[in-house]
C-alpha cells in the first residue's frame, strides 16, 4: 500500500456520466483485481478520499486504469482531470477478487450492473489468461442510449450477454434476467453492483448451491481499516473485529456472498 | 533544539500524537507512518467486552470536515491486549489507551485489566463518545457524573489519566476544574461536536445513528477557543486537539495552552501528515529560535 | 405550488430571510438584492443608545466559515427608528428587528419603542451573542436567565417574540422549552459557536476581542442538529440557520424542522445567494412534485 | 457597485511577490482611483472576498488594473490566474481619492509605501490629466533587487523620488526620508502604505498645516458596509455609525489624516 501522487496518463469519456483514466503509480505493482484506490479531490472543503475501484491493471507499465460515475463533488472534479495533472492516491487497497477459489469451477458467471462492471474486467482478464474459456459476463446497463460502456472490451475475452433497465439492448431487465434467457447454469458467480443486485445474486447462488463473491460499497474514511467506518454485517464473528461485523475496505470489499448479511 | 515535551512525568519525544479512534493501534498505518517518530499512539476506544457498534452509514463528509457515528466498535480488552498491546511493543513510542465503557464500573473493569500492562504509558478516559447512548456522553456533560467517574477510574488507574472533554457543554472550564478536582492527571480536548446531516432527496439522515460527531479542520476554532478556556482553568496539562491539518495548527493548539497536540481526521486524508507535522514544528522552532516548545505553550 | 409560509400568523412570500447582523438593514445590499424577493429582512442588532462595538481586527477567515466580533455596533433605536425602519418602508417584505442589550431593562426599552413602529412584523430578541460581555450571551445559557428575559420582553412586545438562541449550550432543548414556556411566539438558532484563532507569528489572537462567533458551512451539521433537537422539543416554530449556502441547505433545514431559514456569512461571498436559493427551493419543489413546502417542514 | 463574474485579459508578474492583472469587468464603468473591488477565491474553504486596491482604469474598454502582493491563500491563487480565467467581483468599492479636495493646491505630494504604490498611479494619471504640473511621487520599497514595481510607469506622468529600506535605491529609508531630502513643501499629501508610514504622513501633515489623504486597509467580511468588521476609530461621531468609527469600506478606504485616529 502506498501514499503517492499518480500521473494521470489519458482521460475517457465512455457514457453519460462515465469516465475513465489510467493513472502512473508505482501502487500499480502490487494490484489484483477487485481491489481499490482512494483520490484526493483538490478541494480544501472536501477532505475524505474517493474510493475508486480498480478496472484494468498495467504492471509492467506501472499503470492503473480507473473508471468512475460522475456521482458528487469529488468524482465530477475527477471527470474534469487533464493528461499530465496530478492526483493523490491511496492504495491498492481491499482484498480483491480470490481466484484460487476457483477450484475446479468450469462455468464461470460473471455480473455487472452499472458502474459495478468495471472492477470485473481486470478479473476477466486474469481468468481468460488462465486458460478458462466457459467465462459468461453479464453486464446490466440503464440504456443503450445511455452507452453500453466496457462491453467491447468484455467481449474481447468473455461471452457478453447485456441487460438494460428499458429493454434498449439485450435482454429487458437485469443481469440476473439476462442470466436467466442465457440458460447456462455457472458453477460460481463474481459480481459487482447495487445492492438489489447483489441480493439477488446472492439468493441465486443459495438456491442453486453455488458459491458467488460479491464486491461491496459503504462510505469510506481512511479505507485502510482504522476508521470502522465502513463494515458490513457478518453472518460470523470476525477474526479482526471479533463481533459480526466485517470492514469492507479491508476484509471486503469482495465477500463470499453466504458470509455475509445484506 | 528541542521538541520533547514532558507529561505527567512521561518523556514523549515530540508533542504529535493521533487522536484516538483514526489510527486504530498503529497497525493499519505502521507501513505507511513510522510509528517511532510519534510521540504518542492512542488506541481506538476500548471496552471490557467487544462492542458492535452503529449501523452503517457510519461517516459522512461536510464542509472542511465529517460526521462520524461508529459507535465505538471494538473487540474487548482481551483481544486488545493480547493483540494490539504486543503489537505495539515493537515500537518506541508512548501507548495511550482510550478506555470505553456504558457504567463506571465498566470503565473500572477496564483500567483494571490495563494496570497489568507495562506497555501502557497513559490512559485516556472516554466520556465524550457523543455516538455511545448508554453511558459516554452523559459523563462528559454533567460536572457531577464526571467527578465521580475520575475519581473512580483513578482509584483503579495504575497509570496516569487523562479525562477526554466533550465540547458539547455551556462550560468547558466548569467541565475541566472538575475532573483536576477529581484528580485527573491530565485533559485533552475537544472530542467531536455532535452533528447532522439529511440527504434531501432520499429524505433520511446521513448517518444511520442519526447525530455523528463533527471533526476536521472546520471545528478546529471552537477547539482552539475550549484549549485556551480549559489550560486557564486548570495547571494540570492539556492535550489540544481538532482539525488540525499543519504544523502551524499544531503551534496554535499549543500556544493557546496545549502540552501537546493530536491529529484526528486528517490522518484520513493524509497518512503521512503526523510525520510533516513534526517536521514542521522543528522548521518553526529553527525559523523563530525557539530552543524548547514551553517557550512557547500557553503563551497567549 | 406555494413557497409561502406562516410564522405567528404572518406571512412570508417565500421562508428565505438573512441573518441578523450580515446584512445591515438592507440598504447597503439593495443595489444588489431585490429586498421584495425575500421572506423578510432581518435587521442588525439595535440597543437604546448607539454602540462602539468591539477593537478591531473584527473578522477572521477560518476553514469554510469565518470569525466575527463585531460587538453590536447599532446606532441606538432613535436613528434605527427615523432611518432604518423608514428605508423599508420602500420595501413589500416582512420586517424583523433584532434587539439588543445590557439588562433586561434595556431589552425592554427598546421593545417599547418599537410597539409603536407599524412596518416591524416581528422581534428577534438577541440573547447569544458571544461578542457582548455584560449580558448578551448570559441570558443565552442560562435557563433561567432566558425565561426572565423572555417573560419580560413578551409583557412589552406588540409584534410576535422571536428568541435566537445559542448553540454554545449543553441541552439546546432545554434551553428551547425554556423560552416556549415563557412566552417566546418562536425560535431562531443557530447563533454563532464561540471559537478563537491564533496568528502564531505575531503571537497573538488574529481577533481584538480574542474570542469571536464561527459562522459559515463549516457548522452547518451543527446547526441542522440543532435546529432538529429544539423543533422537536416544542410546539411554536424555529427559524433555522448556520451555514446556509444552497437550496439544498435551505431544504436540509426544514426537513430537519425549520419553518424558515436565515442565510447568513454567504451574503458576503455572493450577495445574490438569497434570491438563487429562493429560486433553487421553487426548482426542488417542482422536481419533486411539492406543492407547498408543509409538506416537507419537519419531515425527519 | 456590480457583482460578476470577470475576466483575466492579462497577467503580470511585476516583482518579487507582486502581480497584477486587467480584469474586464463593467464595474470599470463607475470606478474611481483609490476605490477597490473584491475578489472571491475558487476554493469553498475560503468564502471572504479579498480586497484589492484599484491600480487604473480603463474605461472605454472596461477594464480595471488590479496590482497586488502575494500575502495568503487568496493573492497566491490570484497570482495563478491565467488570461481568459474568470473570477467573481463585486465593486467598485469605497470612496476613492477626493480630488475636489485639492482646492487650490499647487504643490502635491504623492506617498506609496510598498503595495500602497498601486491606487495611486490611477490617482496621479487623473491629477496629471487635469493639467496640474507639481506633482512628486515618492514610493517606498524593500530593496531595489526586490524590483521598484510601477515606477517607470509613474515617471511617465509626475516626478518620482525612490526611498528603499536597505539604500540600494533612492534615498535610505522611508518615502518621508525622501520628502525631506527633495527638499520639496507640498501643501497637500495623497498617501497609501503601511500603517507606521501612514501614522508618519499624518504627523507631518498637522505639524505642516496641510491636508492630507490616507487610504487605510482593514480585515474585511462584506466589503459594503453591512457587517461593520472594517472600522477605524474617527475623531468625531461618524454620520452613519453614530458613533466613533467609520467604515473603511464605504466611509473610506481613503480619510482625511486629521479625521481618524490611527
Amino acid at each position: 500500500m502506498i501514499s503517492e501522487k499518480a500521473v494521470v496518463e489519458n482521460k475517457e469519456h465512455l457514457a453519460e456520466g462515465i469516465y475513465g483514466a489510467w493513472l502512473k503509480t508505482s501502487a500499480a505493482r502490487e494490484a489484483h483485481p477487485g481491489q481499490f484506490v482512494m483520490l484526493n479531490t483538490k478541494s480544501e472543503a472536501h477532505l475524505l478520499g474517493r474510493p475508486i475501484s480498480i478496472c484494468d491493471i498495467d504492471r509492467d507499465k506501472e499503470r492503473l486504469r480507473l473508471v468512475w460515475r460522475v456521482a458528487g463533488y469529488g468524482t465530477d472534479e475527477f471527470s474534469r482531470l487533464e493528461e499530465g495533472d496530478r492526483i493523490e492516491l491511496l492504495g491498492p487497497l481491499g482484498n480483491g477478487f480470490d481466484i484460487d477459489s476457483l477450484s475446479g469451477a468450469e462455468n464461470i458467471a460473471v455480473m455487472g450492473g452499472g458502474i459495478g462492471a468495471p472492477p470485473l474486467l481486470g478479473l476477466v482478464r486474469q481468468l481468460h489468461g488462465t486458460g478458462l474459456k466457459n467465462i459468461d459476463v453479464y453486464l446490466g446497463y440503464r440504456s443503450a442510449s445511455a452507452g453500453l460502456f466496457l462491453a467491447d472490451e468484455f467481449k474481447e475475452l468473455a461471452a457478453v450477454h447485456i441487460a438494460t433497465d428499458d429493454g434498449t439492448a439485450g435482454t429487458h431487465g437485469t443481469v440476473l434476467d439476462a442470466l436467466d434467457s442465457s440458460g447456462k447454469a455457472p458453477d460460481i458467480i463474481y459480481a459487482c453492483g447495487p445492492m438489489p443486485m447483489l441480493k439477488g445474486v446472492k439468493q441465486y447462488a443459495e438456491e442453486n448451491l453455488i458459491p458467488a463473491y460479491i464486491s461491496l460499497e459503504e462510505r469510506m474514511a481512511c479505507g485502510v481499516g482504522a476508521c470502522l467506518g465502513c463494515v458490513v454485517k457478518t453472518r460470523f464473528k470476525d477474526a479482526h473485529s471479533r463481533v459480526e461485523n466485517a470492514r469492507i475496505c479491508t476484509e471486503g470489499p469482495v465477500f463470499a456472498a453466504k458470509d455475509v448479511d445484506i | 533544539m528541542n521538541t520533547a515535551v514532558e507529561i505527567c512525568g512521561i518523556n514523549f519525544k515530540n508533542p504529535v500524537m493521533n487522536a484516538s479512534g483514526t489510527f486504530g493501534s498503529g497497525m493499519e498505518y505502521c507501513g505507511l507512518v513510522d510509528l517511532n517518530r510519534l510521540g504518542a499512539v492512542v488506541t481506538k476506544g476500548v471496552a471490557k467486552v467487544p462492542w458492535e457498534g452503529n449501523p452503517t452509514p457510519r461517516v459522512a463528509e461536510t464542509a472542511s470536515g465529517m460526521l462520524n457515528a461508529i459507535g465505538l466498535q471494538n473487540p474487548g480488552i482481551d483481544v486488545f491486549i493480547e493483540r494490539d498491546l504486543e503489537f505495539l511493543k515493537n515500537y518506541d513510542t508512548n501507548v495511550i489507551v482510550n478506555v470505553c465503557g456504558h457504567s463506571v464500573g465498566e470503565y473500572v473493569e477496564v483500567v483494571q485489566r490495563l494496570a497489568e500492562c507495562d506497555n501502557v504509558s497513559m490512559l485516556e478516559i472516554n466520556v465524550s463518545c457523543p455516538n455511545v447512548h448508554e453511558g459516554g456522553i452523559a459523563f462528559g456533560t454533567d460536572p457531577g457524573a464526571l467527578e465521580e467517574i475520575t475519581k473512580a477510574v483513578k482509584k483503579a488507574a495504575k497509570q496516569p489519566v487523562i479525562m477526554k472533554l466533550s465540547p458539547n457543554v455551556t462550560s468547558i472550564a466548569e467541565m475541566a476544574k472538575a475532573a483536576e478536582a477529581a484528580g485527573a492527571d491530565a485533559l485533552s480536548l475537544i472530542n467531536t461536536i455532535t452533528g447532522m446531516k439529511i440527504d434531501i432527496y432520499k429524505r433520511r439522515f446521513l448517518l444511520a445513528n442519526r447525530t455523528g460527531g463533527l471533526s476536521g479542520p472546520a471545528i478546529r476554532p471552537v477547539a482552539v477557543r475550549m484549549v485556551y478556556e480549559a489550560a486557564h482553568a486548570v495547571k494540570i496539562p492539556v492535550i489540544g486537539m481538532g482539525g488540525i491539518a499543519s504544523a502551524e495548527d499544531a503551534i496554535e493548539f499549543m500556544m493557546a495552552g496545549a502540552s501537546a497536540v493530536a491529529v484526528g481526521m486528517m490522518n484520513f486524508h493524509n497518512p503521512g501528515i503526523m510525520t510533516e507535522i513534526i517536521d514542521g514544528i522543528e522548521r518553526f522552532m529553527q525559523e523563530q529560535g525557539i530552543d524548547d516548545l514551553a517557550e512557547i505553550t500557553g503563551i497567549l
